[in-house]
């Protein structure tokens, strides 16, 4: 038990947790970080350095279960009553939260090389505008009634 | 990969300007392309959500519990996914194949909910020419379900390989392909789930029309 | 705003189209220029001079283009320049406007052009490299700039024209004509909803007047484009649209379906007549004015009869009765209704109102001009063969008069012209208004059927929107346990929605507008029909 | 690549020919490809140009009779569904295959086989949709297909199912050619050739390129849309059935605004090579066009619904879109202008490429300005379906994009086969073609502020329409007449045969480095970049200079310059010498290693296209074609890239 305990709070590089982290050769080695060298700076480090190559397994799940979380938060709102106006905005966020765990994490694109992120995001930001200004003009743009 | 070098991480840096291997720049591209095409459906669905001008109607007919396992499903298919890549790279082949075979599994039973699904929708009286909803629900569905079983195909070819120990760290790449197109399956379902099941389950028949009960 | 006087467009077109050759003498002129006899080195291609054959064909552009500048007139039927209304006048003004800046960015960018080639072509024995500049920043960002400003010279009056042309009928401009166009295929079908009053293909209104477009489509996208009198819009299903126009000129104009829309597309055309005030109310006054009731052995009248027996099911040719544009409206509809549910054997099908025909001046969707000597020629071509005047035509296709070996009409030929003189003859007569459908006591229980039933139900067996109602009499005792036919024919007059024949859609308004004694009347005549 | 060594038994040996009809249904050689795109995209040219010859002997007199409403109706729609999809998109591939490998100093494309497969599949969907008029059933809805008269409602023959199947087959051709042509232009450049030192050709087409991958979707999912509606019954565009057809506008013109850009941009890239070489000058402003080409692609975006000023979308969206339509007009114009800039001051010959590109700056340019004109809603409900529009996209597309394709052909023949097109037939091709032209479309200016709509068969006398229509079918004849003489040059100069040597024009980029025709691995040696032109700064040294002193971004190179981008990914990457292709052994020409030929990309799209063919026909007709498309994609992905 405690030697599941060091292995999920302490990271020396190698251990079952192998988070994402700078090789030697990065050219950008990462900042050190004002929260040191605890276990919310590894996760903290993972989410703001790219440049790394990949994660362990553990991190993996970790990811997965904060999926699995999101969806049932998501199932769980679907029955919940008076969210009113805010109830297609928190589903959107909440979805687009997972959307880009799966992008960041299981598809790599935190750590690897930035060109792939350009040519994801450069289609997805093509697509988001056009078909957002589909949605609202087709909602909005109306001729007037004589 | 001839002339590759590696990092300490193994991964090979390819001998192009970019130093990017080139399959994975064409999939993540058409990944980019892919984006464009259920755009285009996710938003021919929004736009038309609420028109049907007969039922069913969504919130007589969408089972979100349902949907919500096999949502469920899905998303741990992509772990499974990613686990497999890593056990590849790894090159522990036992646990690799098993992960694998588990992404072509749950992808399996996801198709499998997919098809209850729809054939319940039959029963109750919900197909593509029933209404608008149907049009654009099973279209888009089934489109991504084309994709899903394209994903298990490619698969279950690849834990086949994995297992006869065709599939090693050094051209783990074949399955880090593999595994885009299936992650990127996995977040349109994602937008899709909220989108149609979630936001839309509620929807019933628009304003001044009037509701037939559908047994 | 640049003042648009109506000559002034079409000036503009004329400098527009002689200005455009010009470029081509310009390279001309440079290879005439060109010394063809130096070469760089020995890997460059000799150039040759331009070879004789080819310089009277410049000559060739002199009489085509004096020939296309000819062509072009504000007289034109459907000239833009040849404003007859200020929104029409708007559009040209603003495309004078943006003409000119046209135009001299044309003369600046081919000048340039034509400039540049000849002072910097290639001299004999200069082999000299020119300096190799990559560029200049400041240049760039100059003419960057000047096109942004030139273009919001042009966006200020384009913003302000299209607020002041879309968004609703101006408060300012006097008491609002409304009126619904529907685009059918291949015809338009206008509604005057305040009058009740229901016509096509000529559309009637007053000088100076707005007017107020509500536009529709039921089948195809059309569009709405009269040119003098103001630009289109399209008339699209499940997508109601308006537009407002003004004619500021008496006379009768061209419009014309814009948006492809199947096989007669290039046929489907209409008038629009602006009346002086008084015409215009005369006009109304006459759309509510019975015609005539011919003698029944004048051809008009023997018209009268194969008109209802071959023509009337779809064709309706008076709704000058109060109550007779609801039921025209329900009958259109039912149409629709029946052409949609079956559309390869469909006997019905949408068709335009032929209510005072004798005012047209047109058939076949505005494509056919008559004056009063060639009406009736023109009248019995097209209803002999109608294809033979407009390609694709549905009437020939549906109607059943037409079911013959070579497709012309089943008729005689002094049928057929009974037929022309009885649509000639349809025009206000001088009966008072709404005159017709209070008969009053001694109702004749055939003419109210040939005037109000006919659209729908055939005297025969065949199906039009409702059944043939041949034995009738004998069926309708026997329909609905409990009522005998006097009972089960008068209800269904009065309910119609309680007894739908199996197969049939649910849109027979009610009759009980028609009065007791036409009822009896009708129920009395249904009984005889065998 | 080194994948998984599979053994798979082989149903017939692999392509080795170098000569004959095998070769060619091998070859994934990017110059052969780029052949085979050029001839039969050219003989699609030949068919449309017939079609459209056709619709002007209709309309060359009022109330002709000649072909009847039903066959005009075909004929403009297949005229211009030939016309973009078979036609110009094509030639621009042509081109990409032929000349970015030799541009960017590669030996082939990054995906020879999908390069292949790209082409095969464009065959079989041409194929397919012209094989409609055999049946007598071509497509009659229009090449934009507007709904409901598309669907099966209003329009129950098979000719529009033939468009939409043929239309989706050629979306799968143009993305598998464009992901190719982007991973390409990125991954295959020769050592040193940062991206802002690739030739504009190269840049246009990877703008072109992005553009297809991700507006050929749309055009997909339309395709797919359309074809549920027509063949079972779903509802997208019914509007019987609650669709509406306004939707598949906005769908179609998402896809088809951008479509204008794949149309034009390859065609700008050809002017901005042959201007500066012609000019003898460097193109001004190389940065500005590129960043004007890039704000174009993505302001075409974003102006789709100025197709649709008259469909009512309310005065806000109008608004809105007239504002963005009339901003793309600025990089448009800083093109131009920069084109101008390049011929300033040079020493300028007027070959005939030369003249080919001069004309289109002059044709695009009043293009360009009737454009201007209906960005105005006001102006444009009076233009939007007149001819006035057919003249303003003439204009842009025969004046634009179809100069600037045959001033790429006489540029690039002697490069393609070491022979010059003759000069004087050229110059009459030239000078019919403009003349032409300018008679044919010229006229439809005024046609349409005459009031005379697109797509209607004929018109009545009293219309005044008459002289300007004639003209405009004589034009059409004198334009033809100019598009033979180009037929005649090519078979007379191929008889003739007038060497043209490496470098007949003095050219600036790296395809003149190399033989003319070049060899099968295009480059003996890879060449090493340092500038941008390099091939021209190899040659006049004491220029490179006059043309970097004063460029702020980039001081006086020393070795290789790597902007961007680049600077980064290259720190990491040991320095790349030699082949740039990374595959296995190496042997045959030379020692300098290819790509095997192969039989699969013309098996696996032969499966693809019966595919179609059972859209058309019969569902039944899938199992026809499983066996090919299983049997491609199998051999396909068991096949190493060489053996």
């Amino acid at each position: 038990m405690a030697n599941l305990w060091q292995k999920f709070t302490k990271y020396d590089g190698n251990g079952w947790w192998n988070l994402p982290h700078s090789a030697s050769n990065d050219p950008n080695p990462p900042h050190e970080n004002p929260i040191g060298g605890s276990w919310l700076s590894n996760i903290i480090r993972t989410v703001t350095h790219g440049g790394v190559s990949h994660a362990g397994p553990g991190f993996y799940w970790l990811v997965g279960l904060f999926l699995a979380i999101i969806t049932l938060l998501e199932v769980w709102l679907f029955g919940v009553e008076g969210l009113g106006g805010w109830y297609i905005p928190i589903l959107l966020g909440l979805s687009a939260l997972k959307f880009v765990g799966v992008v960041a994490f299981f598809m790599h694109l935190r750590f690897d090389h930035r060109m792939f992120t350009y040519v994801f995001a450069s289609s997805m930001i093509v697509g988001i505008l056009i078909f957002s200004i589909l949605l609202f003009l087709l909602e909005f743009g109306h001729q007037p009634p004589n | 990969m001839t002339q590759a070098v590696t990092t300490q991480h193994h991964e090979p840096v390819e001998n192009t300007s970019t130093g990017l291997n080139s399959r994975k720049l064409l999939m993540w591209a058409f990944l980019g392309s892919d984006v464009m095409f259920f755009g285009a459906f996710i938003a021919t669905y929004l736009v038309y959500r609420g028109k049907s001008l007969v039922g069913p109607y969504p919130d007589e007919i969408l089972n979100i519990p349902v949907t919500s396992v096999s949502t469920f499903v899905l998303l741990m298919s992509s772990l499974a996914m990613v686990l497999g890549l890593h056990y590849v790279k790894e090159g522990n082949r036992g646990k690799a194949t098993l992960w694998i075979l588990m992404v072509v599994v749950l992808g399996a039973v996801f198709m499998g909910f997919q098809f209850v699904e729809f054939r319940e929708f039959a029963h109750e009286g919900l197909t593509p020419r029933t209404n608008i909803f149907g049009t654009t629900f099973f279209i888009l569905t089934g489109i991504h379900g084309a994709h899903v079983t394209i994903g298990v195909i490619w698969m279950a070819f690849l834990a086949y390989s994995s297992h006869t120990g065709k599939l090693r760290p050094d051209n783990a790449l074949d399955l880090e392909i593999a595994g885009l197109y299936w992650h990127f399956v996995d977040i349109v379902w994602i937008v899709i789930f909220t989108v149609i099941y979630l936001i839309s389950a509620t929807d019933g028949a628009p304003a001044g029309v009037e509701r037939v009960i559908h047994g | 705003m640049p003042v648009a006087g109506e000559n002034y467009g079409w000036y503009a077109s004329l400098a527009f189209n002689a200005i455009s050759p010009i470029f081509v003498v310009g390279d001309f002129f440079d290879r005439i220029l060109n010394n063809p006899h130096f070469t760089y080195s020995s890997q460059m291609h000799r150039v040759s001079k331009l070879s004789a054959p080819l310089r009277p064909a410049l000559l060739l552009l002199v009489p085509v283009a004096i020939a296309l500048l000819a062509a072009c007139t504000p007289d034109n039927n459907q000239s833009t320049f040849g404003t007859a209304g200020p929104v029409a006048k708007d559009q040209a003004g603003l495309f004078n406007f943006i003409f000119w800046i046209a135009a001299a960015v044309f003369i600046l960018v081919e000048g340039a052009i034509v400039y540049i080639a000849i002072r910097y072509r290639r001299r004999s024995d200069s082999d000299k490299l020119p300096y190799q500049t990559h560029g200049n920043d400041k240049l760039e960002v100059t003419w960057t700039i000047i096109p942004i400003l030139i273009l919001v010279a042009i966006a200020i009056p384009t913003l302000t024209g299209i607020w002041a042309q879309q968004n609703g009928v101006p408060d300012d401009k006097g008491e609002v004509v409304f009126v619904e166009a529907i685009g059918h295929q291949w015809w338009f079908e206008f509604r005057y909803t305040d009058h009740e009053i229901v016509t096509s293909n000529e559309l009637h209104i007053p000088v100076d007047r707005p007017v107020a477009l509500k536009l529709e489509s039921q089948d195809v996208i059309h569009s709405f484009w009269v040119p003098k009198i103001a630009g289109k819009v399209d008339m699209v299903p499940l997508n109601d649209n308006y537009m407002w126009m003004i004619g500021d000129e008496v006379g009768t104009f061209y419009g014309q379906c814009a948006e492809f829309c199947g096989i007669a597309h290039a046929h489907m055309r209409f008038r629009v007549i602006v009346d002086t005030e008084e015409d215009f109310q005369a006009w109304l006054a006459g759309m509510h004015t019975a015609p005539d009731t011919p003698s029944a052995d004048s051809p008009a009248g023997r018209g009268k009869n194969l008109f209802a027996a071959n023509c009337s099911s779809c064709h309706t040719a008076d709704t000058t009765s109060p109550g007779s544009y609801a039921r025209e409206l329900s009958s259109q509809q039912a149409r629709w209704n029946g052409w949609i549910s079956d559309i390869e054997n469909s006997s019905i099908v949408s068709a335009p109102n032929l209510t005072h025909f004798g005012l047209r001046s047109t058939l076949g969707a505005g494509i056919k001009e008559f004056t009063a000597d060639t009406a009736q020629a023109a009248l019995e071509e097209w209803i002999h063969d109608p294809s033979s005047v407009k390609i694709g035509t549905r009437m020939q296709k549906h109607a059943a008069v037409y079911d013959t070996p070579d497709g012309t009409a089943n008729l005689s030929e002094t049928e057929v012209s009974d037929i022309a003189s009885f649509l000639l003859s349809l025009k206000p007569g001088s009966a008072p208004a709404g005159a017709v459908a209070d008969a009053g006591g001694d109702a004749d229980g055939e003419a109210i059927f040939a005037s109000n039933c006919t659209s729908c139900h055939s005297t025969g067996d065949n199906k039009l929107v409702g059944p043939g109602l041949a034995g009738v009499g004998d069926r309708a005792g026997s329909r609905v346990a409990g009522l005998d036919e006097d009972s089960y024919l008068e209800q269904s007059l009065r309910e119609p929605g309680a007894f739908v024949v199996d197969g049939f859609p649910a849109v027979m308004p009610e009759w009980s507008h028609l009065g007791d004694d036409s009822i009896d009347a009708l129920v009395t005549y249904l009984k005889t029909l065998n | 690549m080194t994948t998984k060594a599979l053994t798979f038994p082989r149903l017939f040996p692999r392509p080795k020919a170098d000569t004959g009809i095998w070769s060619w249904i091998g070859t994934v050689d990017h110059k052969r490809i780029g052949t085979l795109y050029g001839i039969t995209a050219f003989i699609w040219f030949i068919v449309g140009g017939l079609e459209a010859l056709l619709i002007r002997a209709q309309l060359a007199s009022a109330e002709s009779t000649l072909i009847g409403p039903e066959a005009f109706n075909q004929l403009f729609t297949m005229h211009g569904t030939t016309m973009v999809f078979l036609v110009i998109m094509p030639l621009s591939a042509a081109f990409f295959n032929w000349l970015i490998p030799l541009q960017i100093g590669a030996r082939d494309v990054a995906f020879p086989r999908l390069n292949a497969l790209s082409f095969w599949i464009f065959l079989f969907g041409s194929l397919i949709i012209n094989a409609s008029f055999l049946t007598g059933n071509a497509p009659n809805g229009g090449w934009f297909g507007y709904a409901p008269n598309s669907g099966a409602t209003f329009n129950p023959g098979l000719g529009m199912t033939y468009w939409v199947v043929g239309l989706n087959i050629l979306g799968v051709a143009s993305i598998a050619a464009g992901l190719n042509f982007i991973v390409t232009i990125l991954n295959m450049r020769a050592p040193g050739m940062g991206m802002f030192k690739i030739p504009i050709f190269t840049w246009m087409t990877l703008i072109t390129s992005v553009l297809i991958v991700l507006a050929m979707p749309i055009l997909a999912v339309a395709g797919i849309q359309l074809q549920t509606d027509r063949v079972y019954g779903t509802h997208f565009f019914n509007s019987l059935g609650g669709g509406d057809p306004v939707m598949w506008q906005h769908i179609f013109w998402l896809f088809g605004h951008p479509e204008v850009y794949i149309l034009i941009l390859p065609a700008m890239g050809i002017v901005s090579e042959v201007l500066p070489t012609f000019a003898r000058k460097p193109l001004f402003g190389y940065p500005f066009v590129v960043l004007a080409g890039a704000a174009i692609a993505f302001m075409g975006w974003f102006v789709w619904s100025h197709h649709m000023f008259t469909v009512g979308l309310g005065p806000a969206v109008n608004t809105a879109f007239a504002v963005s339509t009339m901003l793309i007009a600025v990089p448009t114009g800083v093109k131009i202008f920069n084109w101008l800039g390049t011929l300033w001051g040079g020493n300028i010959r007027l070959n005939t490429p030369m003249l080919f590109s001069i004309s289109f700056i002059a044709m695009f340019t009043i293009g360009g300005l009737s454009g201007v004109m209906h960005a105005s809603p006001p102006t444009d409900s009076q233009q939007q379906d007149t001819y006035f529009v057919v003249a303003h996209f003439h204009y842009v597309l025969v004046g634009g994009a179809l100069l600037g394709i045959f001033s790429g052909i006489y540029f690039w023949w002697p490069k393609f086969t070491g022979y010059f097109l003759n000069e004087k037939l050229g110059i009459a091709n030239w000078a019919l073609m403009m003349i032409g032209f300018n008679f044919t479309f010229a006229p439809m200016h005024w046609l349409g502020m005459d009031g005379m709509p697109r797509r209607i068969y004929t018109y009545a006398e009293n219309m005044g329409w008459e002289g300007s229509n004639l003209a405009a079918s004589i034009g059409g004849l004198i334009l033809g007449l100019g598009i033979l003489v180009f037929i005649i040059n090519v078979f007379y100069s191929r008889m003739k045969k007038v060497m043209a040597g490496n470098d007949p024009w003095d050219g600036r980029t790296l395809e003149w480095a190399t033989t003319s025709p070049p060899p099968v691995h295009d480059f003996d040696e890879i060449p090493q970049v340092k500038y941008r032109d390099d091939f021209w700064f190899q040659k006049y040294p004491e220029t490179i200079s006059e043309y970097y002193h004063d460029e702020h971004d980039q001081a006086v190179p020393s070795g290789a310059q790597i902007d961007g981008d680049d600077a980064e990914a290259n720190a990491e990457l040991p320095v790349v010498t030699g082949s740039a292709d990374d595959h296995g052994d190496e042997h045959g020409h030379g020692g300098i290693h290819l790509p095997d030929m192969s039989y699969y990309p013309f098996i696996l799209a032969f499966g693809l296209a019966i595919f179609g063919v059972a859209f058309v026909t019969d569902g039944l007709v899938l199992f026809a074609g499983a066996p090919f498309f299983i049997w491609g994609l199998l051999g396909w992905s068991m096949e190493p890239v060489n053996d």
